[in-house]
């Protein structure tokens, strides 16, 4: 089972997901370089947090054009799991991986703090440690991470139990306190909050493991077809 | 050529910024400012290049990458 | 006669120029002294003062003079660290201003081959209460801060802000660096080795900041003002870029010297390299990428765009140097060679347009100067400030209230949760404890990080201010479980040319000197900046202190929040009639005056090294020192996080508000499970530390019983909203 | 009545973003891109007011709010 972190230009929060994954979670993980075509077969690939390109223009806006994300879309395509973290979920709005799109927060500011989020769904490959309804605790850190989606693509999400997270308080201003959704075909995850930052409890929190170990979880399962 | 490229949010996306742009020009006095909204002035400047191609390639990058057209639309013009 | 004046240089100054290059100098030699013979280049007032300093260690691998100060901290690994101002720019610009503050400080960092892994930042405003004008600085300093630290990737992960009409005008905007590196990878700033080539890297040369150098080193008058072509823009991802490629390049050995371009950009960068390396340097002005065209010499030398690096490259590795470079998305060429002749040498093609010996150039070849002191007539009369004066509050609830609410006191949490403070997962201790604390991966230790200063105590008394200042930070150092290792001071002052602001920097120069010395822990690296002053008033002398200190288990790390109900609460230190200068006297009576509190090193050595003792041995739940506020509000600081109260009991012969609000020094509150509480009594009893048992964590209120009458009594939940509220309320 | 507001990036003024933005472009294929600069576009509703009157306040307003004069300069069209 192998994990890999794609490294844009900017990517800031690679090397904490790999610290997350190898150091706490014992797991087999690369780095990917934005700038390769051949990407070796991975269970799951990561965008990491960051400001990909500067964030310039609009977040993760720039970060679809790397010659890596052919690639990861066609591993995304076969069903193989992919999680955008931050600025990995601005960008898989971007690539039309996940619907809608991130704007700036309701206040204007740039937000870092711990936040409650409580589980929606908890029948997915990233959230099948939680419980349902469960609150847990991870950090956020972004300036635009106000989820906006149209109404109807809403309902639908509401219908697939595409929303996998919602915050307790919400700090963004985000359509139904979305903090995480999926795909359709729940195997592409997006979330503003860092579940790789809450993995210690040197850092005062481990919340974030339910997250990394759903997906552990998940892959060691084999395949769950639907 | 040089071409200038409008990219502004659509009508039903919320715009956070020109909220409170708009509160900001109320408070100071100005009460006739009903709404703002904040888009994006792109001043791009090609080299040799005919007007026809340069339509056909801005439409691309507007489509590409400077709009995002779930939430904004644009516009462009070639000086 | 070329103009001297224009370029902020005098007679006398010109003259030397002759004598160093026995002819007139052309218009740009005349403006490479002029930058480089600006204060803020040359610490010509300063200078002569640093001998007082401790600069040296048996852990000191690196002192002031290079790009940044290095301390060991063991396991073959050391810390990196420097602070700069950003004063003017921000005030002009505060977002760009501060951005770029940051982005310069960290160049400074990656420059000796460490890894940038926290920044910290210092700021001095006036009276927001008033001004919109401040409301605009503070919200523009602390988006930039966080705009070019978030995107960055490096947490900010502490600092300070303080409010006083001192700074009406003159905002202080600091930020601190810090890197880790191992032993064997320091690099420093030197074009050795005859022959070898010197590399540009980085972003291309505009025509910003031109004159930055020499802008910074006048009082803000209407006409500098004027002067704004000298606002740089700061490109954070530009930087990620280069911190990253140039890390790279540093493993592979083909770097012989590393130097960023900052404060009177290549002239600077060439003239320093030179000096310590092999001494001389010729480079060619047209091989310098361009933002613009049209630029003429003297701007490509002097101007200060940022996210640019010098590289002094061992002959015959360019291509290897370039691959690397162009892996990051940028560009590194070839602009000119080391030579052994001592001389600066510019060329524009094959024309030499200026040839100067570089020495001459630098701090060693530019003027010092002694100026007059004169002791101040405020100095003499704040003294004569007798409590009595004031006459004693009724009502001990409200006065907290009003002191908590106050912006020094208030919680800054508006401004550190616009900071990404958790980055690369190392922070341990987060904003809003005394001191923030890092893991450092792959060992079992961690370090403390602090920048503090009243800077009421330095204007009432310079130096036993600035020793306050010094023992301040390493109290909150101590306080977070670690022993203080080394400083870097961020010196901010008005007009040097003036007697009674030269006598603040030299006393308070003193005053920091003595206590680094007593508590060991060297200064290593530091900044200059001059002339903070408007038509009207100078700033209040501010030295800001930036510490260090090392844990060598940062499981052991130590907050100040209280943790438990029925722990033990205890004052540790002697609480005396000092109100002078303190935040009671200013916030509830409106005065700044009185003679600050006496510090007392050898209690305070003794008050530290206990509490260090008892942390490292797993004894204490909280520690935190007694700052501003005294102990009601160091008590309400405890409760809110957890929102545990107290109960407290304290039997005093003071006036009560002595009591609640001194700023007595070497106080400590600390809390400990009642099975540790002998264990701490012996440690403070071998170590001589009065210390007194003065209640219980315990229920949701703060109550305070003074002599048997209940003074202060309020709902920790009341006192949490008004605190950490009070900021965002003044701003919106 | 209806104005738009366009705040630009002084010339003398570096423009990061503006410089990222061209670079993508020419990545992905776009080699005739030789510049970009980035501003803003400010689209104010305002209620019943004369043009001129409508003038002098957006000029007001840009100086004051819209525009950091700093490093921007501005231009508006009333519609
Ligand atoms: N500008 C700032 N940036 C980041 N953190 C800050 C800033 N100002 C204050 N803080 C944090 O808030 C907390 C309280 O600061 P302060 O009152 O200055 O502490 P102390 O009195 O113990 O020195 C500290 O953790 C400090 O690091
Ligand atoms: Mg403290």
């Amino acid at each position: 089972m192998k994990f890999g972190i794609v490294v844009f230009p900017g990517s800031n929060c690679d090397i904490d997901c790999y610290h997350a994954l190898k150091d706490t979670l014992g797991q087999d993980v690369e780095y990917i370089w934005h700038d390769t075509e051949e990407v070796k077969e991975y269970d799951c690939v990561i965008l990491p947090g960051g400001f990909s390109y500067g964030d310039y223009l609009r977040c993760g806006a720039v970060a679809p054009f790397s010659r890596v994300m052919d690639a990861v879309k066609v591993h995304a395509d076969k069903g193989k799991l992919l999680v955008g973290i931050c600025n990995g979920f601005q960008i898989l709005t971007e690539m039309g991986l996940l619907p809608g799109a991130l704007v700036r927060n309701k206040n204007l500011k740039f937000i870092c703090d711990t936040v409650a989020l409580k589980v929606e769904n908890k029948e997915t490959p990233f959230t099948n440690r939680c419980t349902h309804g469960q609150i847990i605790n991870i950090p956020i850190a972004h300036g635009e991470g106000n989820y906006v989606v149209d109404d109807e693509e809403l309902e639908k999400m509401k219908k697939n139990g595409q929303i996998l997270f919602t915050y307790q308080e919400n700090p963004n201003g985000s359509v139904l306190d979305i903090a995480g959704i999926c795909n359709e075909n729940k195997n592409v995850l997006g979330m503003m909050p860092h579940p790789e930052r809450a993995c210690e409890d040197l850092l005062g929190n481990d919340d974030g493991k339910f997250i990394l170990q759903s997906i552990i979880s998940f892959l060691e399962g084999g395949w769950k077809s639907e | 050529m040089k071409a200038k490229v409008y990219v502004t949010p659509k009508k039903s996306i919320a715009d956070p910024q020109g909220n409170a742009i708009g509160r900001a020009l109320n408070k100071i006095g100005y009460d006739k400012v009903e709404d703002v909204r904040i888009g994006k002035l792109i001043e791009i400047e090609l080299g040799q290049i005919t007007k026809e191609e340069a339509e056909v390639q801005l439409k691309e990058m507007c489509e590409k990458l400077l709009a995002n057209t779930v939430i904004e639309q644009y516009s462009f013009e070639i000086e | 006669m070329n103009n001297y004046d224009a370029v902020g240089l005098t007679r006398d100054e010109y003259d030397r120029i002759i004598d160093y290059i026995g002819r007139e100098p052309n218009e740009l030699e005349l403006n490479m002294y002029g930058v480089m013979w600006s204060e803020h280049c040359s610490y010509k007032h300063s200078r002569p003062l640093f001998k007082h300093f401790p600069t040296s260690g048996e852990k000191v691998l690196q002192g002031p003079g290079e790009n940044a100060g290095i301390v060991d901290i063991g396991d073959n690994l050391a810390i990196a660290m420097k602070i700069e101002s950003h004063n003017h720019p921000s005030a002009i610009e505060p977002y760009q201003g501060a951005a770029t503050g940051v982005g310069g400080i960290i160049r400074d960092i990656f420059a000796m081959g460490a890894r940038p892994i926290a920044l910290l930042n210092s700021l001095r405003f006036g009276e927001i209460e008033k001004y919109d004008r401040v409301k605009y600085l503070l919200e523009g300093v602390v988006e930039g801060i966080a705009g070019y630290g978030n995107c960055i990737g490096i947490p900010t992960v502490g600092g300070e802000v303080y409010f006083n009409s001192s700074y009406n005008g003159n905002p202080l905007v600091n930020a601190m660096c810090v890197g880790i590196i191992e032993h064997d990878k320091i690099h420093r700033g030197n074009a050795s080795g005859v022959g070898n080539s010197i590399m540009y890297v980085g972003a291309a040369t505009g025509r910003d900041g031109i004159g930055g150098a020499s802008f910074a080193s006048v009082e803000l008058t209407e006409e500098s003002e004027e002067k704004r072509s000298a606002v740089q823009v700061g490109d954070p991802f530009m930087e990620k870029l280069l911190l990253e490629a140039c890390l790279e390049l540093l493993d592979t050995g083909s770097i012989v010297g590393i130097q960023d371009l900052g404060a009177a950009g290549l002239t600077s960068a060439c003239c320093e390299t030179a000096t310590r390396g092999e001494g001389g340097m010729e480079i060619d002005v047209l091989k310098i990428p361009r933002r613009e065209k049209g630029m003429h010499p003297v701007e490509v030398m002097i101007s200060e765009s940022q996210e640019r690096m010098l590289l002094i490259v061992e002959k015959g590795r360019e291509r290897e140097v370039e691959e690397i470079v162009e892996k990051w998305g940028l560009h590194a060429v070839v602009i000119g060679k080391v030579t052994d002749n001592d001389k600066l040498v510019v060329k524009e093609g094959e024309k030499v347009v200026a040839d100067i010996p570089a020495e001459s150039l630098d701090s060693s070849g530019a003027p010092k100067y002694y100026s007059d002191y004169q002791v101040p007539e405020y100095y003499k009369e704040a003294k004569k400030f007798k409590y009595n004066d004031i006459k004693e509050p009724t009502g001990y609830n409200e006065v907290l209230l009003n002191l908590l609410k106050s912006p020094n006191i208030a919680s800054k949490e508006w401004i550190y949760r616009q900071y990404d403070h958790m980055v690369r997962t190392n922070t341990v201790v987060k904003p809003g404890s005394d001191a923030a604390v890092l893991r450092i991966r792959g060992t079992k230790k961690g370090i403390a990080l602090t920048t503090d200063c009243n800077s009421r105590y330095c204007y009432l008394d310079p130096r036993e201010g600035s020793k306050i200042a010094v023992v301040e930070a390493a109290r909150n150092i101590v306080c977070s479980g670690a022993k203080p290792l080394a400083v870097t001071d961020g010196l901010n002052f008005g007009n040097p040319e003036k007697p009674d602001r030269y006598w603040q920097f030299r006393e308070s120069i003193l005053g920091i000197s003595e206590a680094c010395r007593e508590l060991d822990t060297p200064v290593i690296s530091g900044n200059v900046s001059f002339y903070n002053e408007t038509d009207t008033h100078a700033i209040h002398p501010t030295p800001i202190i930036g510490m260090v200190g090392v844990l060598d288990d940062v499981e052991k790390a130590c907050t100040m929040y209280f943790k438990s109900e029925g722990d033990i609460i205890l004052q540790l230190g002697e609480t005396k009639a000092e109100i002078g200068g303190s935040e009671y006297l200013s916030i509830i009576h409106h005065l700044e005056t009185g003679e600050i509190p006496f510090i007392n090193m050898a209690m305070e050595k003794r008050v530290q090294e206990a509490i260090l003792e008892a942390i490292q041995r797993g004894l204490l739940e909280s520690a935190h020192d007694l700052s501003e506020g005294g102990i009601a509000v160091g008590l309400a600081e405890c409760s809110m996080e957890k929102g545990l109260g107290a109960e407290i009991t304290l039997n005093t012969n003071l006036r009560r508000d002595l009591e609640l609000f001194s700023e007595s020094q070497s106080r400590f509150l600390i809390s400990v499970k009642p099975a540790n509480l002998d264990a701490v009594a012996r440690i403070l009893e071998e170590s001589r530390v009065p210390f007194r048992s003065i209640g219980k964590v315990m229920g949701n209120k703060l109550q305070i019983v003074m002599n048997q009458e209940t003074v202060i009594e309020l709902p920790v939940a009341e006192i949490e909203e008004l605190w950490r509220g009070a900021i965002k309320c003044l701003i919106e």
